[in-house]
Formats: C-alpha cells, structure tokens, sequence
C-alpha cells in the first residue's frame, strides 16, 4: 500500500458548499426545535417539515440534472446531512435521497423519479440483501410504499398500496418490516451490474447516516460543554475538572475525525469512486462510535438531569444508537476495510 | 474461600420453598405491567404482602414485624426477590432511612414507626439532592429555621424517587448558612402530605419515575428533627454508608461489590445468547456458530464475571461503566432488532436489549455519580490527595 | 443459566492459604531485587533464583503426594504465581509447574516426575495442539529438556539432549522454537483422555499466568501510585489531579477484578471442575487486559522517566504484554467462554 | 475540498525522481542498522548530505543555504524522507530552535549561525524540561545568575535529546525567583562544549537515546542570550507553537493533524496484513480469512485512517492513544512471533511490531503529554474553564 501517496489533503469547503452546509443549518435550526422532534414520536416523522425539505430542494438535490435534480455531490449531500443530525429531524431524507439515487441509476420509471424528486413518493432501501423470501426491517419502511431490495435476481421495486405498519423502536424511526413478498415489484436490473448498484447505494446510506451521526454528536457535545460551564460544584464550574473536561475533550476529538473521515469519504465517493470504495464503511464505523461516546457522555455530564426525558440530550442519545442501529453491524464494516488493507498490502 | 452451594437445612429448603411460592402468587404479570407503566419501583399491594410476612425487614424479631431470618434464608428471600423481579426500590430506600430513624430520631417517633414500617404501610424516600448541587449533598441550600417548636421549610430537592408513594422524605436541610459546610445541616423527617409539599413526576428514559419535590413555608415539628441540630452530616452518615455498602458481614451471603444493573445487563446478554441459538443469517448459518459473534459476546460475558467479583465500591464503578460499554455493543451484535420497544411485531424477549439500553444510562449517577466513586477509590484505596477546591470546606452558593 | 444461585460468595483465605501468600510473598521480594531481573535478561532465567525456588518447595507443591508432592490446590498455585509475577522472576515456575502436573497425570516415568519435583529437570508444555509437524514457540523451551505436547495421536513427552535456541523477545522469557521432529519422543496418553489432560493443562497454565499478571499489576500500580504522591506539578501532587487519579483508579478497579476472578476461578477448578471449565479462560482474558492498562498507565503516570528503561516500570512494561502474549489471543478464550453461556442459556 | 493526486510539473517530477535517487544512495542499511544501535533520531553522514543539498531547509532560497523550494516539492521532499525512514529528530529540533534564533537572537549571532545550520555543521536541541518538572516547562528552576557581561547557569535537564550531536541547547533559566512564574524566565542559546556543561545518556525502551544535561557554574555569554532578560517565555512560543502546529499553510500541503507514531502504527498494521495472508492456522485455513481477524483489524484500520484526519492538537492526541490501545491489540491478532525481537528467528518483518509496542508508549509524552494536550483542546476548542491551581500563576518550589 502506497503510504506516502503525494495527494491534497484539503478539508476545506468552497463557497457553494459553505452555502449549502449554511442554509440546511438555518433551516433546520429554524424549523426543527426540539418540540416538534417530541410531537413527532414515535413515528418520527413530521409530514408538514417534509414538504418544507422539499421546498429547500432536499429531496431534488442529490439527483442528476437529467432526472430533474440539481448534481449535488455526496459532499454537498452529506453536508445536509450532518445539519439534519443536529436537529435530529424527523424526516426519512437519508434513505429517501440514496434510493432515489439508485432508481434513477437503475432506469426507474421517469414518473416515479420525478415523483421522488419532489417528495411526493418516499422511496426506501432495504440495506440487506433478500435471501430465501425473508422479512427485513427497513429504515423509513412506515412512511414509503416504495421499497428497493437487492436479491440473487437482481435489483427489484417493491410498491405497495400502503406503508407497512411501524415498528415501535428506541430510534422513533419510521422503521418498519418489508415483505419481499408483499405488494407489487418490478424488476430493475440483474446481474453484477445489480449488485454493484445494491452496494453502492448501501454505501451511500452509511455514508449519509454517518454524516447525521456527525450531527447528533455535534449537538450532544454542545449540550454538555453548556452545562459543564454554568454547573458549578463545590465553587467551581464542573467543566474545570478533569474528569468532566478529559471525556469532552475526548468527544471533541473523535467527532472532529468522524467528520472528516466523512468529507474525505464523500470526496473520494465523488471524485474517484473506485480509489478507496471501504471509505465511507469506515466513516459509519467512526461515526456510530463518535455518537455513541458524545451522546452517552453528554448525558452523564448533565448527572441526573442527563437522564430525563425532558432533558433535550435524551433526544440525542435514544437516536444515537436508534439511527446507527439500521445499518446493522459495524462489524461488517470493519472487516470490508481491513479486507481492502489485505488486497492492498 | 468457598464458592459451594450453601446446603440448606430442611427448614431452609421449606423456607425456600415458601418464599418462590408465595412470590408465584403475588408477582402477577399486572405487577410487571404495571411497573412498566408508571416505572415506580414500588407496588403497593406487593410491598404490603411482604410485609404481612415480615419480609421487608427479614432479619428483625417476629415480635417486631420481621421473620426472625437467620443470614442463609436473609440471602436465600433476597435472591428469590431478584429472580421474581419484585419492583423494591421503595422497599430499599425504607430500609436505608429506617437505620438512621432508629439511631437519631426521637425514641418515641421511632416506636410509634416501626410497626407501621415492617408492616409496609409507612415508607421513606430519600431528600438528598438539590437541583443545582448534583452529587454535593453535604452544599444542600434548602432552608430550614427555628419556629417555637416547629421549623419552616423552604427550597427544593430533585431525585426523591418514591415521594408519592412513601409518607415521609429524609430530608437534608441547611440551618446555619455562615457555618463550615458540614457543619450547618439539620436532617428532619419530613411527613409528605404536610401543606406546603408539592410532588413533581420526573421521568427518565430508563421508564423510572422520580420526582422533585418542592417545599413552601412547609412546618414540621422539632419532634421530626433527625439528631442534633447542625448535626446533621453525622445523622446522615449511617444510611449513606450502608448505601455506599460498609460494613457488611464477610460471610460470603452477600454480593461482593456493589453491583449496578448487572441483572438487566446478564437479562440482555442471556437474551442475545438465545437469540443467537435460534437465528440464522442470510447465508444459513447460525449466529451462534459466528465466531466474531462469540469473540464479541464472549468479552461481554468476561465484563459480567469480572463485574461479579470486583468489591465494594470498585465493584460500583466496574459494573456500571462496563454495562454502559457492553449493551452497546450488544446492540451492534444483534442489530435493529435489539431496540424495537417492548410490544413491538419482532421485540426480542419483551424488547429486554432496548430496556437495558436505556436503562444502564442512569447507574452511572444513582447514588452518586462514578466520578465521585473514582475520586473516593483514589483518595481511599489508593491513598491518592484529595484536590482542595473553594466549596471542599466552605458553603458556596 | 442459573442466575440467582445459592452460593457462597467468599473470597477470604484460610490460615494456611495466607502462609503461602506471605511466605513467597517475602522470598520473592526479598530474593528478587529488580537488578537480579536486569542480569537475567535477554534470557530470563536465574539459575540460582531457580535453586532457591526449588528449596522453598515451588517444584514440588503442586504435584500429588504420591508424587513426591504436597498436594496444593490450585488456590495455593495461584497465590504463588501472583507473588512470582510481582517481582517478575526469571524462573520458568509457571510452566514447569503445569506441565510437571500434566507428567503426573498422564502417568509419566517416575523418576522423570521425581526430578521434576526437585527442579532437576524442567519440564514445559506446548499450548497449542501440533498439526502437521509443525515448529511453535513454547515458554521456557530455552531452558527445558522435556516438552509435554499434543496432537491428534494423543499426548507425548518429547525430550531433548540440549534446551532448544532461545529466541529472543520483548518479554524476556526462555522462549524458542519446539520442533516435534527433534529429540526422542514418548506417547503417555491417547484418545478423549489425552485431549482433556491437555485442555485442563493449558488452562491451568492460563490460569497461573493469568496470576502472574495480576502481580505485574499490582507491582505496576504501585510504582504508579508512589510517583502520584510524590510528583508535583503547579503547586499540588499530580495525584490529586482527575487526569492522574481516575486512570489509577481504573487500574485498581480492573486489577481487583482480575485478582478475584483468578481466585474464584482457582477455587472452581479446584472443587468442582466440571461446573466452570470457562473461567480460567475468563480470568485469563481480565488479566492480560488488567496488565495492559496497570503498566501502560503507570509508565505514563510517571512522564518522561517511565519511558525509560532505567525505571522500574520498564520491567513490569515489557512483561505485561511479553507474557501475556504467550498463551495466544485472548479472543480464543473470549471465544469459549461465550460458547459456555450459549450452551448454558 | 481536495484530495487529489498532485499534477506535478515536469521540473518537479524531476525533482521528485532526484530525492529518490539521492536518498536510495546516502540512507544505506547501515544508517538504519546505526539508527537501531544508537536510538539517536540522528546520522552526521546524512544530515550534512541532506544539508549539502539545501534541504534541511528547503523553503529558505539558494543563497541562505536552502535549496528554494516551493510547497509541492517541500512536501515532496517530507514524504520522501518519511519514505525512506531518514532519521530525523535532530533535523526537527533544530528547525524549530531555528525559528526563535532568527526572532529573538542577536542579529550578528543569528547570521553567523545561519549557513552552519543549513549545512548542518550546527544543530540545536531543546532544554527545556525540569527533572521534577514535568510537562510545566515554565516552571522552569535551572538558575541563571547575571555576572557582567555573562551569566552563570546551574542546573540541570532532562529530555535533552540529541544534545551529544548538537552544538547549542536552546534553554530556559530562572532569572527572577521572585517574579511571578511567567515572568523570571530567561531563555539562553548555550554552547554545548562549554566548561561545567555534562551530558549523560538516558535510554528508552522505545529504543531512543535521549539525555539529562547537568550545568555547572556554566558561564555563557550575555550574546547567548535570547530575547530580553525575564522575557523568556514570550521567546518560547515561536517554536513549542510551531511544534503544536499552529499557523500551518492550508494549502492540503501539510497533514491534517499533528500525528504521533501513526507511521509506525501502520508499519505494523500492514506487516501483520501481510503476515495474514501468508499464514495458516493449525486446521488449515489462511488467517487472512478469519473474520475474527478481519474484524478486529478492521477496527484498527479504522482508527489510523480516522487519526490521519483529525485537526491539529487533536490529532496528537488521537494518533498516540490510538495507536498505544491498537498496538496490544495487534500483538494479540498475532500471536507470540509478534513480540519476537529484531533478528530473532521468526520475527516478523525484522521485528516491526515488537518495535511498535515499544515506541508507542512514548508517543504520549513527548512534547507535552497527553493530558497537557487534553486541557488545552477543553480549554481552546470547547472553551472550557481552566482550574486554578496554587502554581498556575506563581512560582512555586
């Protein structure tokens, strides 16, 4: 393996991507306070907020020019992402986006593209591969009738006359069981093609979600650096100790690398998508990690009050695991890169 | 050293036997549906049952409300409590207050009380925590002044889990703000339905209740004085230690260390166990034979054995940090499965793996937060100084 | 599993339990000076000191009375060991002491178990089962004649004219490479018999070792804990700082632990072997992690002057793992206890 | 955002191939084998080579003794000798001493200075470290005494590496006792061959030579003095800055981070990859297709790439712990052969991964510890507040 490759190493976002980061930011933050988050358990998802992400480009962005989109990279994209994180927003956009990517890259019919493009239709992804008919539990399955499933047959859309029922999950996600047998499919490509399809798209909701763990770990942070500063114990402020500080300081530094691994993994996505493909696995696994470690902290940190539900971190923390938990084992990840070490070595 | 299987008489067999069959009968599946529910920690109707049987206080006289218990059938009514999962955390902070009730209170309250705490229908809860003051007990700002006979109450105190279910709250109370810190705290146990009380719920995401408790122009007798005046870090004292675990008989008939949700973290663990043994993966193999699943789980069960055997406050800080580490790795092992909620169309086992989630989040602060059992294991195991910092000594608002 | 079994829960040690503790407790930290363990190195092994070992009845105490022994239990084993692994002395006790029980077992030549006994001749054990007649590396095979080893053809004593090469290594032990072609060989048991006599051996051998660390610990620890006390930084004892003291009390937490689960686990094996068979494996899991942490921390406790090999903590440093790594990966253990629990849910 | 491949010009393709071909000549196997014996982060033969060329300074223009090189080929040349593991701790202190001689020396001094150094015939170490000094650089109490026209030091330092190849110490001195810590600091640039000056080995188990530098009634002239007089912690900064990286261009022509020991993390990652793939286990099947191992290197993997992009101070952190917690863990993939020493029989790789156990734990040290690290990202990056200690502020013995 190439260690002393002479590329760039430039983390830097240009003018465009500073707006798009900028402008997700203020609309989440504008209209996502941590009420309507509540009001949207459990569930998770807020109809009224969709058709605003909608109107904000959301679900148009990350499609081509062709298919009615705007090009948007998976930078760009995983920038909205990590803003939607922050306010933990009750909308199925992660899986919404990359699935309507792939349909649009399996010759899905132009109606249901351009449907997906302005959210009217919510498509889905189920991240497993179907085997002998079996169910799976498919993230936003609740509120899409539109399901993708990769099997030994090929890349197939699944349609349904309604939403499978949810699933009650520590998330408040629109998790729900998809039945590849239920409702009616159509096939939309085979082959290795197929698959490399299936696995692309699986890599772009792990780097997505991976980027919206970003975000909760970022707010998750935030909500404990703020109590830290004005709790004060035995007449000092509690964040002046070590044992509080070191931990924060932990979690400052794992999400600083989570998101740059991120970036990079959406850079390499974008520019040279069969140069380093194990990347965005290893961003879900730093990401996952981080968010776990930020949300966990920051609740503790917060002592008893960290605990309660009317606490804004138990936000955080119940979707920290909830959302990463979809994409199944990290594990599985892991051993996808050091494979990729092993063939390079 | 002795790890056997403790032989029991017949009369401990008998008593054995009695005890998982009464339980069978009391502990109905509405008393766990009904914990659930309202995360009480507490039933009524169970707690009474055992006190009809001397059971809240085992190890006392029959002549005084207890069963007269000998330490083997003590352990062997605490292990069948555990396994039929009695909601007892009512019944645990009762017991803590009631040592410092028989040590401090005035003899005359506390004969009139015990009857009616042995019997169930008097409970304590424990009024510890100021909003703002975290796990510094001894920095309570909650005021209490001299009225005649009486004192007048006024602040509030937060985690007083129990409150609407007990009768008095333990209360720790400021009376001498120029003081040294310690020095200027009086205990009083407080009636609860005393005008003035006002009871918050407070929920976690553990599915606990507890409460805040806020106290206005509250008046209690000087008869409800715990101990001296300005004395009252000593009368606290007692509870405190037994809760932090001194002074337990070294008979082997106890726990080793303080041990925080290692029950709901072994349900979890035994949960996903089974749960391997019964599911395959789309390839046909089962879990169970995974190996990464076994090197994963397996470093679990190491955490659970080590929590197991690690003493006394140490066994605190251990069983509790590597639960937090463990059921989210758990979790990664078992997937989206492990946290649908109880109920919900595929839940495993009653959605066990979600609840430990959630609920191992609290044992790291409940009775103090593990930092403040660190900073006890330095100072006291290891002889390490302690930080002198503005508010060790003095009273900081 | 039965979770809310009656036992007893006594970890507190009988008279004669205490005499053995602080009998080698004193030989070896009267005998064992760390400049004895600087002259032994790279070898590891103290010709004298094993002399010294053999009088105190070191060899001998674990064999069975009728083998010249004084029957001590496992419980007794492992306090020994711990006190070894305190002062890491250079003597190859652990595995002659297993292997020597293994001889025993499986009905080795008398006079061979004798001069076992006295230390005349050590004796060791391969921990991994030979395939194919391939070399491994065996602890203290530089300083033993006679190898216990096991293949699909039962167990064999294999016995060598001179102690195999040493190879040199982190931890200084009499490492080299076992060659089961070299030498003359003998075949003391055959079939399931052979197989349990071996698993019970390397288990033992897990188990003494996993003692042995907790002593490194323990000795690690308190090097770290007397510099906490007495180094100073702006105006305190670093000690008294959260950063210093909570890693220390980490490493007290997980050292207590380990300790306790070696004595429990000892007391199984010793009482009822058939109803833990795991637990060795578990303790030895905790204490090679217990180790880790104690001297990782502890040299960096001390800055700059626990880098160096000067320091004491060098020798604790370089074993922790050095020994450790000896019996393999720890997840093979992981790997069994788990199959212990599925079997037993 | 880039992270592409650099187009270089012909010229620098030119150059590229010229760094190449003059390292494969002047880093023979005996400099490694000399850098193995020593521990010294230092070689004469190469340094004056490198120094010959204008790179040990590659930035400064032709005339100064530099070779004018622009920022590709600056980056160019770093990877190159990080390629061809040219020893170079000696070349790094020196650079960063450089930075405060030119801000703060004597301009006469500086000048004459100047060539030496970019030849390589002069080379400055750090003295900076008080034996009970810890990480508290300004808590310096090596004494500098005025005496006319000179100043007698006496004291001493630990940690002083390469001053046995180095021909001036770069130290801090107390010049005012009195004065508050920061403020009786003096800094001094002090020959090395100076009478009363004593420099004695000091080996890690990392396999570096480092040294404690005793000063005895040494007298150094007031011209070595470096800045004004009690101003020697403003002196300072120039260079421990540079060190904790700050002000680097952002060009992506630097590292993200500062990165501690994540090349030699690697070295042993991909030695054990490679070991993988060529070893089987007793029943036969390759280690490379163990999904125990893949997991469990996977994570390791991880933690390299996540280290390589974590910013600044945060990265120094990230890397050294990371890689200090893998490190263990890579031994256990692995097995005994992973500790074998350098050319010992069946060491891998000539002993990579037993170096990289070793070298690891001194990543958490040098130049700050870790926990120096962990207060300044609380303190700057999250604003948190910094805890007054009786020694903050003032000088304390």
């Amino acid at each position: 393996m190439e260690r002393f490759e002479l590329r760039r190493q430039d983390l830097s976002l240009d003018d465009d991507q500073q707006a798009v980061r900028e402008g997700f930011g203020d609309f989440f933050t504008k209209q996502v306070p941590s009420s309507l988050v509540r009001d949207a358990e459990p569930l998770g998802f807020d109809a009224d907020l969709w058709q605003r992400v909608v109107a904000m480009g959301g679900t148009s962005m990350g499609l081509p020019e062709e298919a009615g989109g705007d090009g948007a990279t998976l930078v760009d994209l995983v920038l909205v992402a990590e803003e939607l994180g922050k306010v933990v927003a009750p909308v199925p956009l992660v899986s919404h986006v990359v699935a309507s990517r792939l349909l649009a890259r399996a010759g899905g019919a132009d109606e249901l593209v351009a449907a997906a493009a302005e959210g009217e239709r919510i498509v889905t992804l189920a991240l497993q591969p179907v085997v002998g008919g079996n169910r799976q539990l498919v993230p936003d399955a609740a509120v899409a009738r539109d399901v993708l499933a990769w099997s030994g047959e090929g890349l197939t859309l699944h349609t349904l006359a309604e939403p499978a029922a949810h699933v009650p999950n520590q998330g408040s996600t629109p998790l729900a069981w998809f039945d590849p047998a239920a409702g009616e499919s159509a096939l939309l490509a085979t082959g290795p093609e197929a698959e490399q399809l299936f696995r692309t798209a699986v890599a772009e909701w792990k780097l997505l979600t991976a980027a919206a763990l970003v975000g909760i770990a970022a707010s998750a942070l935030q909500l404990g650096v703020e109590f830290a500063k004005s709790r004060r114990t035995l007449g000092v402020a509690i964040g002046a100790l070590q044992g509080v500080a070191f931990p924060l300081a932990d979690v400052v530094t794992e999400l600083s690398g989570a998101r740059n691994l991120v970036l990079k993994a959406a850079w390499y996505a974008t520019h040279e998508p069969d140069a380093r493909p194990e990347l965005p696995l290893a961003a879900f696994v730093q990401a996952a990690h981080a968010a776990t470690e930020a949300t966990w902290v920051s609740a503790h940190v917060q002592g008893g009050l960290g605990f309660t539900v009317e606490a804004d971190i138990s936000l955080f923390f119940l979707r920290a695991k909830g959302w990463s938990v979809l994409g199944g084992d990290p594990g599985q990840d892991r051993r996808q890169v050091a494979a990729a070490l092993l063939a390079a070595v | 050293m002795d790890f056997s299987t403790v032989e029991l008489t017949p009369e401990q067999q008998a008593f054995q036997q009695e005890v998982r069959a009464f339980l069978d009968e009391i502990v109905t599946e509405e008393v766990h549906e009904h914990e659930r529910r309202t995360g009480d920690g507490f039933n009524e109707a169970v707690h009474l049952a055992l006190g009809s049987k001397g059971w809240l206080f085992p190890a006392w006289p029959v002549e005084d409300g207890g069963a007269g218990l000998d330490r083997v059938c003590q352990r062997i009514l605490a292990l069948e409590l555990l396994r039929a999962r009695v909601p007892g955390i009512t019944a645990s902070t009762t017991g803590l207050v009631w040592a410092a009730v028989e040590l401090s209170a005035d003899p005359e309250l506390a004969a009139q009380l015990k009857p009616e705490v042995a019997a169930g229908r008097v409970r304590f809860c424990l009024g510890y925590s100021d909003p703002e003051g975290g796990s510094d007990i001894a920095g309570a700002t909650l005021r209490a002044v001299r009225d005649g006979d009486e004192w007048v109450l006024n602040g509030s105190k937060l985690w007083t889990t129990g409150a609407h279910n007990c009768q008095y709250t333990f209360l720790i109370t400021r009376t001498d703000p120029e003081a040294p810190k310690h020095k200027g705290l009086t205990m009083f146990l407080v009636p609860l339905d005393s005008p003035g009380v006002e009871i918050q719920a407070i929920r976690t995401y553990g599915g606990e209740r507890t409460n805040a408790v806020y106290y206005t122009d509250v008046h209690v007798s000087d008869r409800h004085r715990m101990g001296e005046v300005n004395a009252g870090w000593a009368t606290l004292q007692g509870p405190l230690s037994a809760e932090h675990g001194a002074g337990r008989p070294d008979d082997g008939l106890s726990d080793i260390g303080i041990l925080m949700g290692t029950r709901e973290f072994e349900d979890a663990i035994d949960a996903a166990a089974r749960w391997a043994r019964r599911t395959t993966r789309p390839d046909g193999t089962l879990v169970a034979d995974d190996p990464v699943f076994l090197d994963r789980l397996g470093a679990l069960v190491v955490e659970t054995e080590v929590s197991r055997v690690t003493p006394g406050l140490m066994g605190r800080v251990k069983s509790s940090l590597s639960y937090i580490d463990g059921i989210a790795e758990l979790i990664d092992l078992v997937g989206p499965e492990a946290l649908l909620a109880h109920g919900a169309d595929g839940a495993i086992e009653g959605g066990v793996i979600d609840y430990a989630h959630r609920f191992a989040q609290g044992t790291a602060t409940y009775g103090g937060t593990t930092e403040v059992f660190k900073n006890m294991i330095a100072q006291h195991v290891l002889g390490l100084p302690r930080l002198s910092l503005p508010g060790s000594k003095q009273f900081v608002r």
